[in-house]
């Protein structure tokens, strides 16, 4: 697929930024309205902070990105750590679920992306690290 | 992300400007809990008119502070919320324990409003 | 020594001439006020240019020129974020709220692009700067530069226009702005009439003109 | 370096505004002026075009891009396909020279990278390949 992108960058907080300006460059090409732009970038956002956060401990590595139009106004977005992993996905995707012990994680990441996102599939394994897929469809409904 | 502080009487008022991701949070909300401190205030309200983009970082951000306030005789507010801050925050439930206004003004006269009764 | 610095220099004005009339475009001063800064640039660059280093003249004199040009403008406070972004964050934020309340939904990028009249790239370009911004100064100044909405005054940025030139406006724009050259010079290169020469930059600047400007 | 991208592409022209917006994106981390994120954008846009005219012949090819600041205000980019070559660079190099047999090529690239970037860099071996790449100094940075 020609238009197909791969991005690869440290998994640190401070790149969170990055990965929702690239993930807006790539989906801007399939003219999205400007309220699936946000959806997108959010939910990206989680996915990065996500493996920044919990898949390396804060302590950076790398994360991999994968950008693809599976139809001209469907677009799929990997996120790849290569961190922890997760134990129960079924029990991380859960609203209000998190690890964190402190006050600060709320447990809505997957919720967040889960309802920006038309799908999402989360492949995860402890000690060898996690790959979220999502997948939307911009509305063309409007006939442009 | 920017904040500006603004204190009307009880009432600390955190308008905020930017971007609030998990980046941005750490010191958004330590900079809110010494601003509540230092104006021993007892009521607070969050202004996102300005704030062009949030994650769920605002949701933990938002009720930590909910939590840190904890008792009964406080108030929180959220005012100016833009339609994805919204979603995102009904989403974690916050508006069934929060309440939103247009505007900071209006927030603070039903606070006073609170008090007197 | 102090004669060949006064001969470098002599030779080169052109170069700060060229230099400062780019950089007038961009930023919209005066070009005379940019070329007496740009002399002190060229002087810098005479000073401490090392020919044995390979480089042309031209090549290391450049950057110096518009470097001193840009960092005494940037000490007047002519450039931060340039006014153009500025607007354009207010302009597309209005857009977006306009259309959004005429329609029910929230605009496509290539409708807010046809509603504003810049293009997709630009509107998109304005969104992300409009998420960057980070202090409530550069806010403000966002809706002020969109009040004032002085287009024809709107900086005319020649290296957004380069691509889309014609095939011989594009080199005669380049020789002439970036390579320094006199029309003669140009015409004698690109084996066509001096009349010609001008014509074709008068053409390409007024294309770029059109094609960035709204 | 934290701040680290590397992206990968097919290089294909209609893949040039997406890698400009990517050079935005990364560049737009140092608070750039909009003149010279519009040069820089145009240098990579250049780079990239060649890498596709050029260097895989309009057949298509990978393209590899890496962003780096080399300090707090200064961005490195490196653009590299993996196409034809470059016989003699230093002929490649100057205004106006171009292989190009038709009408649409002005041979000004090269020109315009050089004029717009710091510093450029060509590496190239026929049949291997070419790099490009290229520094700016943001002068932004300081004082403001
Ligand atoms: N990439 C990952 N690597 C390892 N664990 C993960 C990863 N992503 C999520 N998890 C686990 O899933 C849990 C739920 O994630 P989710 O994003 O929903 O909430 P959170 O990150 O804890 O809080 P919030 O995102 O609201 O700040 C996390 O607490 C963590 O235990
Ligand atoms: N990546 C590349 N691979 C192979 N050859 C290249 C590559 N980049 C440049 N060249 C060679 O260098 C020449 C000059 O490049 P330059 O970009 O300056 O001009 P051009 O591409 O021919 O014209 P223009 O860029 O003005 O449309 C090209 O004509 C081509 O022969
Ligand atoms: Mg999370
Ligand atoms: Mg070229």
């Amino acid at each position: 697929m020609g238009k197909e992108l791969k991005v690869q960058l440290e998994g640190i907080l401070e790149n969170q930024g990055l990965a929702r300006a690239i993930a807006a460059a790539y989906v801007s090409q399939a003219d999205p309205t400007v309220e699936e732009l946000t959806e997108v970038k959010t939910a990206v956002s989680e996915a990065f902070s996500n493996a920044a956060i919990h898949g390396y401990g804060m302590k950076g590595g790398t994360v991999n990105m994968e950008f693809a139009f599976t139809s001209k106004d469907t677009v799929m977005i990997k996120i790849m750590d290569k961190g922890v992993g997760i134990e129960n996905i079924a029990m991380a995707m859960e609203p209000l679920y998190t690890t964190d012990t402190g006050q600060n994680r709320s447990g809505m990441g997957f919720t967040v992306m889960e309802s920006f996102m038309d799908r999402i599939k989360v492949d995860s394994k402890p000690g060898e690290g996690t790959a979220v897929t999502m997948i939307k469809k911009l509305d063309t409904y409007y006939g442009i | 992300m920017e904040i500006i502080f603004n204190v009307m009487g009880n009432t600390l008022i955190a308008e905020l400007l930017g971007e609030l991701d998990h980046h941005a949070a750490d010191s958004v909300r330590q900079r809110i809990d010494s601003a509540l401190d230092n104006y021993r205030a007892q009521n607070l309200v969050f202004d996102f008119n300005k704030v062009t983009f949030m994650d769920s970082s605002g949701i933990g951000m938002i009720l930590g502070r909910y939590r840190k306030m904890g008792e009964k005789d406080n108030n929180m507010a959220i005012v100016g919320c833009s339609k994805p801050i919204r979603n995102i925050l009904n989403m974690a439930g916050v508006f069934s324990i929060i309440d939103y206004y247009n505007t900071a003004e209006e927030a603070v006269e039903v606070f006073d409003r609170k008090e007197v009764s | 020594m102090e004669s060949k610095l006064e001969q470098i220099v002599a030779e080169n004005t052109g170069l700060v001439k060229s230099v400062a009339l780019r950089l007038s475009y961009v930023y919209g001063e005066e070009t005379e006020d940019l070329i007496q800064i740009g002399y002190i640039g060229l002087i810098k660059a005479a000073e401490r240019f090392e020919p044995e280093r390979g480089l042309k003249f031209s090549t290391y004199a450049v950057p110096m020129i518009a470097g001193e040009i840009r960092s005494q403008l940037r000490d007047r406070g002519a450039i931060k974020m340039s006014r153009s972004i500025k607007s354009d964050i207010a302009v597309v934020r209005r857009a977006e709220a306009e259309f959004a309340a005429e329609t029910g939904r929230s605009p496509k990028l290539s409708e807010l692009a046809q509603k504003t009249g810049l293009t997709p790239e630009r509107v998109t370009q304005a969104l992300q700067a409009a998420d960057a911004v980070k202090s409530f100064e550069d806010y403000e100044k966002a809706d002020l530069a969109a009040d004032e909405e002085e287009r024809n005054v709107m900086k005319m940025d020649i290296a957004a226009g380069i691509e889309s030139l014609e095939l011989k406006e594009r080199q005669v724009v380049v020789l002439r702005y970036y390579r320094d050259m006199t029309q003669s010079k140009v015409a004698e290169i690109l084996g066509i009439s001096q009349v010609q020469v001008c014509r074709l930059e008068k053409k390409a600047l007024k294309n770029m003109a059109k094609k960035v400007n709204f």
